[in-house]
């Protein structure tokens, strides 16, 4: 696909996003919602060499992918909306988003979509030749047991599968390397898959990457393993406590400062240096948090902007606007 | 119609199956030997053998199934199933309900349960309650050969999640691997009636309806299983004492045959449950709950299991439901009168 | 004594018990921010933020209660037990039976549970049932700040592993945290008197004792956490009908109070149980068990949740037990008269 | 310790695994009867640098390991005959043999005592500092989630653990790697933990490996993985199916030797290469299990008889005989 095609694509998950968002804050979507800001590049740059036949298993982020596989927009914001016109008449919620004609599925069990993703690659080759299956997760995820058993599998059945992993180097508020041992790399590499590393927010790099891997499988030489540095926009979910804390430690984060402080001043307790450490930890959680939060500098569409040019750039952009305005619209979501 | 053994029944209605229909696969810990024909009339590609990964293969059985395939994804022993909980309990059984009723999943579980052989408390679970507890999920567990095979074509025919219970004292081949390995110095206290009988190619045995074994108005037996056969033969002693005894045999547990367990109970007044899973929020509490709901009083007792499962064998042998214990709770049932018949 | 919010009593309780035991621990997903307190007063070895790795954290807390500490294990959402479950069912649950008592597993697993804010089907779910299937493990569910508190503390000293469960909508700080996210534009159906209360620090409830919430002759409910607000809703509307009920919160499912159950449906003569877990199979089945066993013959019905969760909010507030179930339930027992006493 | 010292700890091992034999041929013992025949210089080799305050979380095949840790023997015995002067009064069985005083676990279910023993080193050091904990487990346990994750966690925690790998190459009746993708030290390395690669029938070459990864635990440098290649003496379990099928085809694997011709001829069923592939399969792996039944080459401790010489492996072999005849005798086995 030519850039324009894949900013096209990136443009109109980021307005479905948007919307979303918005709609979240008027109180019209329940629960965590988990938005994919930041993951554009990845659903648009993998999403291009599939085929009709293939395969998607998702994480708690599974807007953007689902937007450019071409999922009904309406049908998902009214799913979101909880209404009977949703695509599960709003049984499922935005962290169950399905399509059985796309075959598509998302979970917010988080590791779950790995096996998913390896099932779907399972019958992919024996009902369609030459299919592949794609499954998306986060780098917290890479430490969940299923998924690891799953990156063992692929490799063990030499499944059709492409293995997605969106680093965006948090876990909720854990920064994963924190609790994390080696590198996802070198990790799927001892499961003897083949790997590759890619700058998530490069459009450009992630389809090309994409589409070998994705070739390789069709041509039954086994999965691969993608990872995707990619950033975290809008915090874990929306309305994310440590991120209103970070943006204002004396408004949305006084409670929390106020507690930890007089925790540490405690008369009894840890020793003085654990005290200080685990005070030191949560202010640079703290500091990172806010300077990512909504970090331009690393957002996908902002960089995929100066590749197509910011007349094209423009247009699709206001082209994705429309179409996801008339899908609010006809979801109801305007009142 | 030919004269099979439990586990060969099942074996039998699997291979009809795949032979039908080739989105049948099999795929499990060492299936290439625990289903050697299976693997050598098939092929590798329709009988995969899986690492020790019971998250990932159950898990990506549940992908397959929803990617059209209609796998058997065998669990070895009923008691992993610790290991793989998420992908039934928030996967398979949660997929038809998230969407409204549009993608199912069509995956059968198969895996040994029960105890008999002294294998101890992490290997001889029964954990049909646990799993039956989960909406979305079928559980069967037959007591013979017959229905082992009916309830297995069931289950391939059904669109839904099912989870296919084989008692290891039932199913010589599971017992002689597990338990005997080749020596004539030990014995298991088998049913014959459970281990070996006639069965009828392509029959199938609805999922969710439970058969009368035997007939008698003094009380009603619900059981399943091995507790069959331990509930007929405490129920021909109890004849002889002038205690006549239904026995009913389950062979589903969710779908529960209510009205099977109310027209009995209606009935006769008394009910014992014999059931080898744990005692308590199981099975034997949502039977009590069944006939409460339906307005009758029966009696009411259960010999089940209390807790974790003894290795030594004479204390599994206390441990689990047997004709001495039925024998005592029935007689001590029988004892009080019930009202009769049920008010409301 | 202190005016505390449903969560902070909790909190309280742990941070007594670690200043007053150096062997109680804290490990978890993000614990450094959901117990951001406890992190900064005991630090970081004492409050030990995991990997996204349930089996190998809530297993190592099996281990290292058995190594001499005193941990909790905090799973966050207890749906995700499907993630552990071996933990709990082969390893923590089974040590005190193998060793018959010699070795015990000190461990508390705390998590949140329930709905009633929108997170759909595999974020909402209650499983007290399916843990309380499990013998060797303790569940309690408290209602209000008190018992919450007073249950952990007995928890923390308890020898065997105990499963807290915390439910979502009774607890301020992990409803805003998941469902508000520091929005006006969202309300939700919060029992005043389960969000915040009256709490004694060093004060245990013992686990396995009901509290009666109210009196009343003509009807028992038995309930917990959020169930038990909405009884008692329920119960003044139905005593302005003439209806009066008893309403019974249990605080643990496991060990059952059956006692406190059975003296109270021996008196009323109804049962109603209102249990936001599923239907079949777990709490409410036990309960009919229970009466049943005691000889008794109540009226008998149940309000509890039916299958997977849905989403939206309307149809989530249909699928949970609400104030308006449970007194059209209430009504239906009421209209039917029961035996009384229970024979036997 | 030196050679003589680690030759008794590996024939007492024997001469208690050869005991078990005996009485689970006489009927007198129950259920899945795993031996860690083939692993007795694993056993003595790690165990000789553990001191008091240490911990260890066993698999399936414990009885190496607590016998060289010094459990009563008698009470292990009796414990395995389900009598009430069993250590446990018969409730355990031999998949579950404990020691609370000695901080010994084990556990049936494959990969736990990964989890268990990343719990001991926690507890270790908080409580006992300056000890290390050890779990033991198969190659097979490397695929099973609840250990990957704790390959994460001790590197993550910088647990002061030793994680062993008895890699005997079987998985019950598989072939490890034909399931697995890639080599379990690579794997191990991936989780960013220290590795060794041991020759796991050397007892010299495993002690020397041990007490550096143990020194290094207990001096807070964190954990290790050591993976140490052994024989599968007995099979996968006593009365193993395959090794007697392989062992007599014409006797116990007739059946299913007869079982699996008939099916591959079967009128339907999968295309002829495919049944071939499987047969195939089928009569290597009964090869294979033929070969290595009691394969005295590979025995560990023909091996280290002669580094200690005849006379010496001889004495301390009838002593070792001598004391397993006496527990064997207390235990009531003897009859
Ligand atoms: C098994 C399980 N454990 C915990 C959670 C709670 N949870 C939801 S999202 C999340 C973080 C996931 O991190 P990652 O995989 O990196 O994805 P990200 O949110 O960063 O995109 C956690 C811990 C869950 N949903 N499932
Ligand atoms: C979770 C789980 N799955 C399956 C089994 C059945 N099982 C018992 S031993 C075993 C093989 C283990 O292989 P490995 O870890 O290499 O140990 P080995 O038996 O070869 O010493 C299996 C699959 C089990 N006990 N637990
Ligand atoms: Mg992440
Ligand atoms: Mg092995």
């Amino acid at each position: 696909m030519d850039a324009a095609g894949l900013f096209r694509q990136m443009a109109r998950a980021r307005a479905f996003e948007d919307a979303t968002s918005a709609l979240w804050r008027e109180g019209r979507i329940s629960g965590e919602m988990h938005l994919g800001t930041g993951e554009e590049a990845v659903a648009a740059g993998v999403v291009a060499s599939l085929r009709p036949g293939d395969a998607v298993a998702l994480d708690h982020r599974p807007t953007p992918v689902l937007t450019v596989l071409g999922v009904d927009l309406a049908g998902m914001l009214a799913e979101m909306l909880g209404m009977e016109s949703g695509i599960h008449r709003g049984r499922a919620g935005h962290m169950h988003l399905m399509s059985r004609t796309l075959l598509a599925s998302s979970s917010g069990i988080v590791g779950s979509s790995a096996p998913l993703g390896a099932g779907f690659a399972l019958a992919g080759r024996a009902l369609r030749p030459g299919s592949v299956a794609v499954a998306f997760f986060g780098d917290g995820a890479m430490n969940q047991g299923m998924l690891l058993e799953t990156l063992n599998l692929a490799a063990a059945w030499s499944l059709p599968l492409l293995l997605v992993c969106k680093d965006n180097g948090w876990s909720i508020t854990t920064r994963t390397d924190a609790v994390t041992g080696g590198d996802p790399v070198a990790r799927a590499r001892g499961f003897g898959l083949e790997t590759v590393d890619v700058d998530g927010g490069d459009v450009g790099a992630v389809a090309e990457a994409a589409a070998d891997a994705i070739d390789r499988a069709r041509n039954g030489e086994g999965p691969s393993f993608l990872r995707a540095r990619v950033p975290r926009l809008d915090g874990h979910f929306l309305g994310d406590a440590l991120v209103r804390a970070a943006r204002s430690p004396a408004g949305d984060g006084r409670q929390l400062l106020g507690d930890v402080t007089s925790a540490a001043l405690s008369r009894t307790g840890g020793g003085l240096g654990d005290r200080a450490r685990s005070v030191v930890r949560l202010l640079d959680l703290m500091r990172r948090a806010r300077r990512e939060d909504r970090d331009t500098r690393h957002d996908p569409l902002e960089r995929a902007r100066s590749t197509v040019g910011q007349e094209v750039a423009s247009r699709l952009e206001a082209e994705a606007l429309a179409e996801v305005g008339r899908a609010v619209a006809a979801a109801g979501g305007a009142h | 119609m030919a004269r099979l053994e439990f586990g060969a029944a099942i074996d039998a209605a699997v291979a009809e199956a795949m032979a039908r229909d080739p989105r049948v696969i099999v795929l499990g810990e060492d299936v290439h030997t625990l289903r050697a024909p299976l693997f050598a009339r098939f092929g590798p590609r329709r009988v995969l053998s899986a690492p020790i990964s019971e998250a990932a293969f159950v898990g990506a059985a549940v992908g397959a199934a929803m990617g059209g395939l209609r796998p058997i994804a065998e669990l070895m022993l009923v008691d992993f199933v610790g290991s793989c909980l998420d992908s039934l309990l928030n996967q398979a059984s949660k997929v038809e309900g998230f969407t409204h009723g549009d993608w199912k999943v069509p995956l059968v579980v198969r895996a040994t349960c029960g105890g008999g052989y002294g294998d101890g408390g992490q290997h001889e679970q029964a954990l049909w309650g646990l799993l039956a507890g989960i909406p979305g999920l079928s559980v069967v567990v037959p007591s013979t050969p017959a229905d082992a095979h009916g309830l297995m074509t069931a289950a391939l025919r059904h669109d839904g999640p099912v989870i296919f219970l084989e008692h290891k004292l039932l199913s010589r081949s599971w017992l002689e691997f597990l338990g005997a390995g080749g020596r004539k110095t030990v014995s298991f206290d088998v049913p014959p009636d459970g281990v070996e009988g006639e069965v009828l190619a392509g029959e199938e045995v609805p999922l969710g309806v439970a058969a009368i074994r035997r007939h008698g108005d003094g009380l009603t037996i619900v059981s399943l299983a091995v507790g069959v056969h331990r509930a007929i033969a405490a129920a021909e002693i109890l004849a002889r004492e002038g205690i006549d005894c239904d026995v009913l045999d389950l062979r589903s547990v969710r779908p529960l045959d209510r009205v099977a367990v109310v027209a009995s109970v209606a009935r006769t007044g008394r009910l014992l449950v014999v059931d080898e899973d744990y005692r308590e929020f199981g099975l034997s509490g949502e039977l009590a709950a069944a006939v409460l709901e339906a307005g009758l009083s029966p009696r009411f007792a259960r010999v089940c299991v209390d807790g974790t499962i003894p290795y030594a064998r004479h204390l599994e042998d206390l441990a689990l439901p047997s004709v001495a214990r039925i024998a005592e709770a029935a007689r001590e049932l029988a004892r009080v009168s019930p009202d009769l018949p049920g008010h409301g």
